[in-house]
């Protein structure tokens, strides 16, 4: 054996035997937003609301509506701006359980006035071209498969 | 802390795809060569605690068949999980038994079996660490993903490259290859990490960790029990700094560097009196290679931003300022959650002792060494350090 | 242990269905009252410990959205998982972390949302518990049929009968009627018990704890922050004691009692210096009745085999040798699996402080109180003894 | 309202609220047995095996290959008897996710030579007429909905 061909044996733990298949377990959760609701219908309408204590000031997005620094459950709801600035990004290649029958998705993070906001990032073929930095709009969009909203981003100022 | 403790025994698993096992036949080669090397039996130890994730195994309550098939009813287990610092949780969790009287001799054990469901169940799972409601059920996030937002943000502030990024992978595994227990014992070149595919970008394969089965334990003792045993090679615990963060990733400072790694150091530096420079030799958390450059930076081996320049001049490597993953890291080594903190603890315990392989026994002086361990995206930090 | 230790604050949620909240919200409900209980702010805790299986819940990993929504984010938290008996593994991990000089303030959470999937997946994870290889896998084991394995042994052996069990029921929900905080607040008859539908034989419906959504939270600190805290009403944790049992149910010794609990008490009550007699008020693990009994037996309140006859006695009630569950129960007032451990210490420090409703406080001579919290069907067991 | 009715009134705490459905989660475990493939083949066959440590003799049923208490992996085989004594039962009424299929089923642990056996009892109608220390008899079934084989218990000297 060669020198190079003894170069690409690539030594790896990987040791399998018989296996048996377990029981399958499935989780659905029911998922109590009582207290976020106006967030979530909020989402229907095209709106993204965050939080204020009424009695501190403190900003919550996500929004919560107990204020653990002075112990307020006093909140005010109010709409954030629909636009942002991209502090980051990352195109999902490998998705989990649950998303397999998505198009590889870009997860970006934008701040939007006091807050960050986490969306999708869509309408984006190169994710080479999108830079930190760049401007963004926000709208909300209908997930069938989920069904479920969700907050989407788009470029202000350019195409990629 | 009320007494001094020290670590008397070290074991490890091979790491790997372990089809062949079950989690508790895996827990029991790191807890028997453990045992072994402190020269005690299950009768010695008072208390064990046991870290896993846990969830993706089919034992959905690991701790107790684990401690069973050891050999441990009736001695704990105290169930810890942090996450991917699990193994760093049960470390300290030990330890502060011991330090407080309530046990003179503890066991720290931590396994992981991950390979027992698919990988589209994997990444969920994965993704769902953190925050469930705000992040994975509306965008399905990923574990490579998260990180890739950090290196995204990292790149675009201080000029890091994927080359410097692919070099973490390329120094790690020069390691790797010579680490018997080491689930990819070869090694690979910068053009490798580049043309691998894309996990997350800008995170290709070769960026990111794998998924793997492993378990690693240590005992523990106060400092009259290692007298009582005759002990004459403990490795001292002198601290340990913990710290975390928030679940929401869009409630953090930035994106350009891990808070609890930056807290979890200064506690421990705090505590220790020991500086950044008096490290030799260290395990940081290279779960994904933009992990590593962070570290270099919050654990204050060099200044932030300028990690990518660390590795590039060999700062990380032998010969540099420190040490950094000799064991290979958890990139060339494996990263089975569980595992990973104390496996950590087993390979800084071995260079402390001197007791490596030829080519990556760090050169020590002062016999000083550093575990970093996160958990999940920063959700938790701990940074233990060790003398001998 | 290097110093005392005392419980200055404690919180509960209402137990109950709770659809209102998630996980964080319901942990924040005992979390608060905590801290105004003891008068501190989160500034003042130094770290926290999480207590959740959290096998029910959405978020996979409950400890860091739980910390961060109750404002924690930075401070720990260290997860732990004792099945049914997280919450005082939640709370011997606080108590070590500060006997030991690590910190010199804790906060021990423990909370569980059970209602979130459907009862048969909830009896799945349930039967999961212990071992799912060899018992769940093969046989689909509940956590109910478990403890029917031990009531059909018990009744065999020492002629308890069906009506002993009821009784249990029937005082604990004499208790649980006045408490505010539990799930089912009305009083039931034997005759209610015996004929409930059938859940695992002998048992029916009423010999069991309900699926209940629930938190508790317990502030502790060492002697010298208690002084300087000027604290006036401390609890002490005079010990803790801890044990366990193998996973596998076909290894126990026998099937008439808990193991686990036995070797927990005589350990708490070695190291406390205290003796069954004389303990006043104690929140013992009845999570069906036949636990109840048993834990009257294995704690060394009556000899083994006459549980039933010391219920039927009234000597497990006010006025007899020892007050047990007057909170209700984990029967009346529910069973939230990370909570309940930490809810016992709830009830007791309420218990010693003389703050109890009317017609459920215990009168107290000694203030001596005792906690006994199994996990799982006795793989895990704990005895906590306080003292005011 | 008179006191018969008061009495009747049991509050329960049950508080409700809007929710929304988790994405499903779905757990299939390949679970290894390369360390006790006899005992899977066994049961094939109608054989319950446990093993024996050659080094220090401690017999372990269900079984493992490895010796916590002297440390040797050094194991034999053994075949248990097909008879045993009953030591406790229950019949589960309230069944799991993924036993729903099942009638109420009766788990039994049975003393069997010098272990404890755990299985199902079948061909009993009523459970209140078997007793604790009845003599059984030991076989396995193939149960299609799991593709397993479990341990059945049969009552040797009577009917229920
Ligand atoms: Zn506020
Ligand atoms: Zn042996």
């Amino acid at each position: 054996m060669g020198m190079a061909e003894r170069k690409t044996e690539r030594k790896t733990i990987k040791r399998e035997g018989p296996v048996i298949d377990s029981i399958p377990i499935i989780y659905k959760h029911r998922i109590p937003i009582s207290k976020t609701v106006k967030y979530w219908d909020g989402l229907k309408e095209g709106k993204i609301y965050a939080v204020r204590c009424k009695s501190c000031g403190a900003v919550y997005y996500p929004p919560q509506a107990d204020c653990p620094y002075c112990g307020s459950s006093d909140i005010e709801w109010f709409e954030l701006p629909k636009e942002g600035v991209l502090e980051t990004f990352t195109r999902i290649y490998a998705r989990p359980q649950g998303y397999e029958d998505f198009e590889p998705y870009i997860i970006a993070i934008a701040k939007v006035g006091d807050v960050r906001v986490m969306g999708w990032l869509v309408n984006v073929k190169d994710e080479r071209c999108v830079k930190v930095g760049d401007e963004v709009t926000l709208s909300t969009a209908y997930i069938e498969k989920h069904n479920k909203y969700i907050i989407t981003f788009q470029l202000k100022n350019k195409q990629c | 802390m009320f007494r001094k403790v020290g670590i008397i025994g070290v074991g490890q698993s091979v790491f790997g795809v372990r089809g062949d096992v079950t989690i508790q036949e895996l827990a029991w080669e790191a807890v028997k060569e453990a045992l072994e090397d402190a020269g005690l039996t299950q009768r010695d130890i008072e208390i064990s605690i046991v870290g896993s994730a846990g969830t993706r195994t089919y034992e959905l309550y690991p701790a107790v068949p684990v401690n069973e098939y050891s050999g441990f009813s009736e001695k704990g287990p105290i169930r810890v999980e942090a996450a991917c610092a699990t193994g760093s949780a049960a470390l300290a969790v030990a330890y502060n038994m011991v330090a407080s009287g309530f046990v003179d001799v503890a066991l720290a054990i931590g396994v992981e079996k991950m390979n027992e469901v698919d990988t589209a169940t994997s990444l969920a799972v994965g993704g769902r660490g953190g925050n469930y409601l705000w992040e994975y059920h509306f965008y399905g996030t990923t574990f490579p993903g998260y990180y890739a937002l950090y290196a995204t943000a990292h790149m675009a502030k201080f000029g890091t490259t994927e080359e410097q990024l692919a070099l973490v992978r390329v120094k790690n595994q020069k390691y790797a290859a010579k680490n018997p227990k080491a689930q990819f014992q070869f090694e690979v070149t910068v053009d490798d990490v580049l043309k691998s595919r894309p996990v997350a970008w800008p995170l290709k394969l070769y960026d990111c960790s794998a998924i793997t089965d492993g378990a690693a334990a240590a005992v523990i003792a106060s400092e009259d029990a290692i007298k009582n045993l005759h002990i004459d090679t403990p490795v001292w615990i002198e601290a340990i700094g913990y710290a975390s963060d928030t679940a929401n990733i869009t409630k953090r400072e930035d994106y350009v560097g891990l808070k609890a790694t930056r807290l979890a150091a200064q506690m421990a530096y705090k505590k220790s009196h020991i500086e950044p420079k008096d490290v030799e030799v260290a395990e940081v958390h290279d779960c994904f290679t933009i992990a590593e450059i962070m570290a270099y930076e919050d654990l204050g081996f060099v200044e932030k931003g300028k990690g990518g320049k660390f590795i590039e001049e060999g700062q990380s490597d032998i010969g540099g300022k420190v040490a950094v993953n000799l064991s290979g890291g958890l990139l060339g080594k494996g990263h089975p959650l569980g595992a990973t903190g104390l496996a950590m603890i087993y390979e800084l315990v071995k260079q402390l002792r001197e007791e490596r392989e030829r080519g990556r026994q760090a050169p020590l002086k002062k016999y000083i060494a550093l575990a970093h361990n996160i958990g999940g995206t920063g959700h938790y930090g701990y940074v233990t350090i060790l003398r001998r």
